[in-house]
C-alpha cells in the first residue's frame, strides 16, 4: 500500500520535472502569432527588427496559429475581431499564452464608449500579461515579453489551464457579447 | 477544375492590417474576391461627435495607424477653416517638416513591406531600421513615437526642441540619400524581385477614373502631377520647390519606384523647410483655458491633405456648438481597397494577392474607422 | 486669381442648369451647393462631363431636429482643383435615394456604408443592403443621432471593476493643493528651526 | 550488421546535431547582415525541443502516420550517408540512387500527411513542392549522370575518392557549368529563397506546414534538419571532393551551407511558374552543354 503511494508520488514528481524542463524550452523559444488585431501592432515591427531585435530572446513571428505559442492581442478588439480571435486562440496548441497590448484590452481605453469595441479582454479569453499604454513604447513591449518569460518560469502563466477549467464561464461571456460565436460569414458576399 | 475558397487574412502573414480577403481560386488564378472589412471598426465618426473639438485631438491620430499625422493635419485644417484661425508662419513650416518626415517613414515602411510578400526580408529589416530613426526624431520633437498629437488647431503643440534636432535630421537625410542606390539595388533593381513586380498588377488609366484611386496609384497611371500639394497647396507647399514624380505605365514596379522617388522629393522639401523656417510663435491660443466651452462657428467644410496613399479628407459639420456635429473621414485607400479588390483582383494569381494589397496601398484602419 | 476663376465658372455652370437652393463659397478650392433631391443626378452628370470625374466622398448627416437626412456628395476635378459639395435633404422616416452608380461606379461601397450606418436605402445599387463593416448588428443604425453608443456599450460590454479607486475626486480626499501647502509650511518650519 | 546499423543511426544523429547548430549559427550571421543581433547559436535546438514539449492536435491517423513515415524515411536515408571516406555505415550501399529513392519516402510521407490535414493551403504547398522538385531534378540529374559516366561508379564514396585520387581535382573545378547548375538545384532542394515558393509564408501561410503544431511540427523540423544534412553532404561529396577526415568535412559542409544562406538572403522569391521556367531554361541548357563537353568532347580539366 505504502509502496504504491510512493511510486505515484514519484510519477508526479517526474512529470513535474519534465514540465519544468519543458518550461525552460518554452520560455526561451516563444513563437508569436503574426496577427495584428489593432493599432499597437505598429510597435511590433521596431520590436521585431533591428532596433530591439526580438529574435535574440528567441521570439519570432509564425505564420499560423497551430505553430504559435503566444497570441499578441495588439490593441482594441471590435466584435468582429473578437470572434476571429476566439477561433484563433482555440486553434493554438497548448501550452499557449496571451499578451494583451494597450489600455484598450485592459478597460476599453480611449474607446470605452464605442458601440463596437469590447472593454475588458480577460472576460472572453484569459490573458497572462498586460502591457499598458496607448500606445506602449517598444521598450515596454519588450519588457512585457520578459515578464511573460518570468511568469512561465514561475509557473504562473497558466491562462490556458484557466480557460479549460472555466470554459463555461468564458463561453457564457462570449455569447453575451457576440450572440452566436461561430457564424458563417457568407452573408457578406 | 476544383474551385477552392481561400481566406487571405485576417490572420495571415501576407495581410498587413486586420482585414480579410476572401477569394475563390481555380488552380492558381483568383476567380472571385472581396474584402471583408470592419475588423478595425471602432465607431470613430460616432466617437468624434461625442467629444469636444479639443478632446478630439487625442482621438483623431488613431484613425489611420501607420500614418497618424495626416489625420491631425486634416482635422486641424478643417477646424481652422471653420473657426477662421490664422496659423503662425513657423507652425506651418514645422507642420511641413513633420508631414514630410512621416511621408518618408511610411514610404520606407511600404518599401520594406515589399519584402514581406516577395520574401526579401533583408530589405524589410533595413527599411524598418531607418524608419525607427525617424520615430526617434518624432519622440524628440513631440514626445511620442507613433501617435504624436502634435498638430493641433491653431498651430503645433510646442516648438522644436532646442537640442540641435535640425542638424540631426539633416545628417540622417544625407545618410539616407547616400544609401538610396543601395536601397534600389536591394529592392526594385533586384532581378528576383523584378520578376515578381514587373508587368503584374496593372492599373490602367480608365480603372483609376472608374474607382477614384488617388495618390501614387493615380499618378503612376495618368502621367500628370495630380498631387494635392501642387494643385491646392496647404501649409507652405507653394513656397518650396519639389517635383511630383509621375509615370504613364502603372505596374507594381512603377508604383514602388514612385514611392522611392517621392522620398527623395521629401528630403528636398525638409531641407528647404529647415532653411526657410522663420522664428516666432508656433500656436495661437484657441480656447483660453476653457477647452470644454470653446465653440466653433456653424458650417461644413471638407479639408484634404495628400497622404502617402492619396487624397485624405475630413468632412466636418459644426452646428455652432462645442462638439462637432458630424465628422466624416474619407480614407485614401477606400476605392482601391473595397471596389478595387472586388473588381480588379480576380484574374491575378494567389501569389500576387498579398503584393496587390501591398503595392496598391490598402490601409484597413482607415477603411473601417 | 486663377483659382477664383474656377469657382465663378462652376457657379455659372451650375446655376445655368439647375435651381440651387443655397450656395456657399467656402474658399478658393471649395464650393457647396444645396439642391433638391431630384436634381442631384442631373447635376452630377453635368459636373462629370465638365471634368469633375472623381467622387471623393459620399455620406450623410443626420439632422434629427429637422427630421431630415442630408446627403453629401463631394466631387473633384484635378484640372480645375475645386471640391464641389452637393448636398440634398431627404426625409428621415423613409429615407431613399436613387443610386448614382451609373454616373460614378466608385460610389458602390460608399452607398453600402451609408445604408449600414444611417439606414438610407439606395434602390438601383443591388448590394446596398448587405452588411459591410458591422456583423450581426441588432440595433438602429449607429451613426443616427438617436443612437447612444455609451448605453449600448454599457449594456453589452461589462466594464472592469476596480477594487479601489485610483482617481482622486475633488473634495472627497484632501486635495493636492492642501498637501503642497502642508509640505511648504513644514519646510518653512524646518528652516526656521521650529523643531528642536 | 548490428554495428553498421548503430553507426548509421550515429550518422543521422551527427547530421541532426551538426545541421541544427549550423542552422543557428547561420541565423546569427544573417541577423548581422540584417543590422541586428541575431538569436543564440543553439536557438534551433530550443525551438525543436520546445515543439516536442507541446501538446499535439491530431487531424486523423493519416496526418500522424505521415509525419512518422517522413521522419523514419529520412532517418533511414541518413544512415546510408557517408561522412568521410572511412565513416560509412553500409560501405557498399552508399549508392547515389539509394538516396534518390529513400528521400522520396520521406517527402511522400510529408506530402501525404499535409494533404491529410485537409487545409487547402497545405495541398497548394504540396503541389508546389512537387512541381519545384520536378523542375530542379532534371538538370541536376543530367549533371549527376555526367559525373557517374566520368567516374564509372555511382557510389558516393567512390566518386569522392575518385576526386581525391585525381589530385584533389574536384568536380567543382572540373565541371564548372555543372557545379553552377547543381548549386542552383541545391538551393531549390533546400527551399532557399528564390525557390522558396512552397513555403512562402506571405502567400500560402507556410504551405505544407500550415496545420502542424506541437509534436508533429517538432518531428517535421527534425526531419527537415536531417534532409538538409543529406542534401548538403551529398553536394560536398559529389562536387567538393568528399572528405578524408571529419574536420575537412565540417569545413566544407559549413562553407556550402553558409554560402547558400548568404546568397538566398538578398533575394526575393519566384512564383511557381517562374521557378519551373527558370530551371528549364538556363540550368537545363548549361547541364546539357556540360554533359556534351565532358562526355563526348572529353574536355575535363
Amino acid at each position: 500500500m505504502k509502496s504504491t503511494k510512493f511510486s505515484e508520488l514519484t510519477q508526479e514528481q517526474i512529470d513535474r520535472k519534465w514540465w519544468e524542463i519543458g518550461d525552460f524550452f518554452r520560455r526561451n523559444s516563444l513563437w508569436m502569432l503574426m496577427y495584428c488585431t489593432g493599432c499597437c501592432a505598429i510597435e511590433l515591427p521596431p520590436a521585431m527588427t533591428s532596433a530591439y531585435d526580438m529574435e535574440r530572446l528567441g521570439m519570432g513571428p509564425m505564420a499560423t496559429p497551430r505553430q504559435a505559442d503566444v497570441l499578441l492581442v495588439t490593441g482594441y478588439l471590435s466584435l468582429k475581431t473578437l470572434r476571429r480571435l476566439i477561433y484563433t486562440y482555440e486553434q493554438m496548441s497548448e501550452p499557449k499564452y496571451i499578451v494583451g497590448f494597450g489600455s484598450c484590452t485592459i478597460n476599453g481605453g480611449i474607446y470605452h464608449d464605442s458601440h463596437a469595441v469590447i472593454n475588458q479582454l480577460d472576460r472572453y479569453i484569459p490573458v497572462d500579461v498586460y502591457v499598458a499604454g496607448c500606445m506602449p513604447n517598444t521598450e515596454s513591449v519588450m519588457n512585457g515579453f520578459v515578464d511573460l518569460m518570468t511568469l512561465i518560469k514561475n509557473k504562473q502563466a497558466n491562462g490556458w489551464i484557466k480557460y479549460k477549467e472555466n470554459n463555461d464561464w468564458y463561453k457564457q461571456n462570449q455569447k453575451e457579447a457576440l450572440g452566436e460565436v461561430k457564424i458563417k460569414d457568407e452573408f457578406h458576399e | 477544375m476544383r474551385k477552392l475558397k481561400l481566406f487571405l487574412g485576417p490572420q495571415h502573414p501576407g495581410m498587413h492590417g486586420n482585414a480579410a480577403i476572401h477569394m475563390y481560386v481555380e488552380g492558381d488564378i483568383i476567380k472571385k474576391s472581396y474584402l471583408l472589412p470592419g475588423m478595425l471598426h471602432r465607431g470613430f465618426e460616432k466617437g468624434m461627435e461625442r467629444h469636444s473639438f479639443v478632446n478630439n485631438i487625442s482621438l483623431i491620430p488613431r484613425v489611420c495607424v501607420v500614418e497618424p499625422d495626416i489625420n491631425e493635419l486634416a482635422f486641424a485644417m478643417a477646424v481652422e477653416k471653420l473657426a477662421d484661425l490664422k496659423v503662425p508662419e513657423r507652425a506651418e513650416w514645422i507642420r511641413m517638416i513633420i508631414m514630410e518626415l512621416a511621408r518618408i517613414s511610411i514610404h520606407l515602411m511600404a518599401y520594406g513591406g515589399l519584402g514581406g510578400p516577395t520574401g526579401n526580408y533583408t530589405l524589410m529589416y533595413h527599411a524598418h531600421a531607418d524608419r525607427n530613426t525617424i520615430l526617434g526624431f518624432f519622440e524628440r520633437i513631440t514626445g511620442h513615437r507613433v501617435y504624436h498629437q502634435y498638430i493641433v488647431p491653431g498651430g503645433v503643440r510646442k516648438d522644436l526642441p532646442n537640442d540641435g534636432i535640425e542638424a540631426d535630421i539633416l545628417d540622417f537625410l544625407t545618410d539616407l540619400e547616400n544609401r538610396y542606390d543601395e536601397y534600389r539595388d536591394l529592392g526594385i533593381e533586384n532581378p528576383t524581385l523584378l520578376a515578381r513586380i514587373k508587368d503584374t498588377i496593372l492599373l490602367p488609366e480608365e480603372v483609376v477614373w472608374e474607382l477614384g484611386v488617388t495618390g501614387i496609384g493615380m499618378r503612376s497611371a495618368v502621367n500628370k502631377p495630380y498631387d494635392i500639394r501642387k494643385k491646392m497647396p496647404y501649409c507652405k507647399y507653394d513656397e518650396v520647390e519639389f517635383n511630383v514624380p509621375v509615370s504613364n505605365y502603372s505596374d507594381a514596379r512603377s508604383r514602388v519606384d514612385l514611392k522611392l522617388k517621392e522620398v527623395v522629393q521629401s528630403i528636398r522639401i525638409i531641407r528647404q523647410c529647415i532653411d526657410k523656417m522663420p522664428e516666432g510663435k508656433v500656436r495661437v491660443p484657441i480656447a483660453q483655458g476653457q477647452s470644454m466651452r470653446w465653440t466653433v462657428p456653424k458650417g461644413h467644410v471638407y479639408s484634404v491633405v495628400e497622404s502617402s496613399r492619396g487624397e485624405f479628407g475630413y468632412y466636418m459639420v459644426s452646428n455652432g456648438g462645442t462638439h462637432p456635429y458630424r465628422v466624416g473621414v474619407r480614407g485614401a485607400s477606400y476605392p482601391q481597397g473595397l471596389l478595387g479588390i472586388e473588381k480588379y483582383m480576380p484574374g491575378t494569381r494567389i501569389d500576387d494577392a498579398a503584393l496587390w494589397v501591398d503595392t496598391m496601398g490598402v490601409c484597413s484602419p482607415e477603411i473601417d474607422r | 486669381m486663377n483659382s477664383m476663376n474656377n469657382v465663378t465658372t462652376i457657379k455659372e455652370l451650375v446655376t445655368k442648369k439647375i435651381t440651387v437652393l443655397k450656395e456657399e463659397v467656402i474658399d478658393q478650392y471649395q464650393v457647396s451647393f444645396e439642391v433638391k433631391k431630384d436634381d442631384v443626378h442631373h447635376l452630377l452628370s453635368v459636373l462629370k462631363q465638365a471634368g469633375w470625374r472623381q467622387l471623393s466622398y459620399l455620406s450623410a448627416v443626420d439632422w434629427i431636429e429637422d427630421n431630415e437626412f442630408e446627403l453629401v456628395y463631394i466631387v473633384f476635378n484635378w484640372e480645375k482643383p475645386v471640391h464641389i459639395q452637393i448636398r440634398c435633404r431627404i426625409d428621415r422616416n423613409a429615407p431613399t435615394m436613387d443610386t448614382i452608380l451609373p454616373i460614378y461606379p466608385g460610389a458602390k461601397y460608399y452607398e453600402r456604408e451609408a445604408h449600414e450606418f444611417f439606414g438610407i436605402a439606395f434602390p438601383g445599387n443591388d448590394s446596398h443592403e448587405k452588411q459591410l463593416i458591422l456583423e450581426n448588428w441588432d440595433d438602429i443604425p449607429p451613426l443616427r443621432k438617436d443612437f447612444d453608443p455609451k448605453a449600448y456599450s454599457d449594456a453589452r460590454f461589462p466594464k472592469r471593476e476596480y477594487s479601489n479607486d485610483h482617481v482622486e475626486m475633488n473634495g472627497q480626499k484632501e486635495s493636492k493643493q492642501a498637501k503642497r501647502e502642508e509640505r511648504r509650511t513644514h519646510i518653512l518650519d524646518l528652516i526656521k528651526g521650529g523643531k528642536k | 550488421m548490428m554495428i553498421n546499423i548503430l553507426i548509421g543511426f550515429g550518422v543521422a544523429l551527427f547530421g541532426f546535431v551538426l545541421q541544427t547548430s549550423l542552422g543557428g549559427i547561420n541565423r546569427k550571421i544573417i541577423g548581422r547582415l540584417q543590422k541586428r543581433y541575431g538569436p543564440k547559436w543553439y536557438q534551433e535546438f530550443l525551438d525543436i525541443f520546445k515543439l516536442l514539449s507541446k501538446r499535439a492536435i491530431s487531424h486523423g491517423w493519416l496526418f500522424d502516420f505521415g509525419v512518422i513515415m517522413a521522419l523514419g524515411g529520412i532517418i533511414a536515408t541518413a544512415t546510408f550517408m557517408p561522412v568521410t571516406n572511412s565513416i560509412v555505415a553500409f560501405p557498399n550501399y552508399d549508392n547515389f540512387f539509394i538516396f534518390v529513392y529513400l528521400i522520396a519516402v520521406g517527402m511522400l510521407g510529408m506530402a501525404m500527411s499535409a494533404s491529410g490535414s485537409g487545409n487547402p493551403y497545405a495541398s497548394i504547398g504540396v503541389m508546389r513542392a512537387l512541381t519545384t522538385m520536378l523542375a530542379y531534378e532534371v538538370p541536376f540529374m543530367i549533371v549527376i549522370l555526367t559525373i557517374i559516366k566520368l567516374t564509372g561508379t555511382s557510389s558516393i564514396t567512390g566518386i569522392a575518392e575518385f576526386q581525391q585520387l585525381a589530385g584533389n581535382n574536384w568536380f567543382m573545378i572540373a565541371l564548372p557549368l555543372g557545379f553552377i547548375v547543381s548549386f542552383m538545384a541545391l538551393m531549390g532542394m533546400l527551399g532557399k529563397k528564390p525557390f522558396e515558393t512552397y513555403i512562402a509564408p506571405a502567400e500560402i501561410a507556410s504551405g505544407p506546414m500550415v496545420e502542424y503544431g506541437g509534436k508533429q511540427l517538432g518531428m517535421l523540423f527534425i526531419m527537415h534538419e536531417i534532409t538538409v544534412f543529406i542534401e548538403v553532404s551529398l553536394f560536398v561529396h559529389l562536387f567538393l571532393g568528399g572528405a578524408e577526415n571529419i574536420l575537412i568535412f565540417l569545413l566544407k559542409y559549413a562553407a556550402v551551407y553558409t554560402l547558400v544562406n548568404l546568397i538566398s538572403n538578398v533575394y526575393g522569391r519566384f512564383k511557381i511558374d517562374q521557378v519551373v521556367k527558370f530551371f528549364y531554361k538556363w540550368p537545363l541548357l548549361l547541364a546539357i552543354v556540360q554533359a556534351v563537353i565532358a562526355v563526348y568532347l572529353g574536355w575535363v580539366i
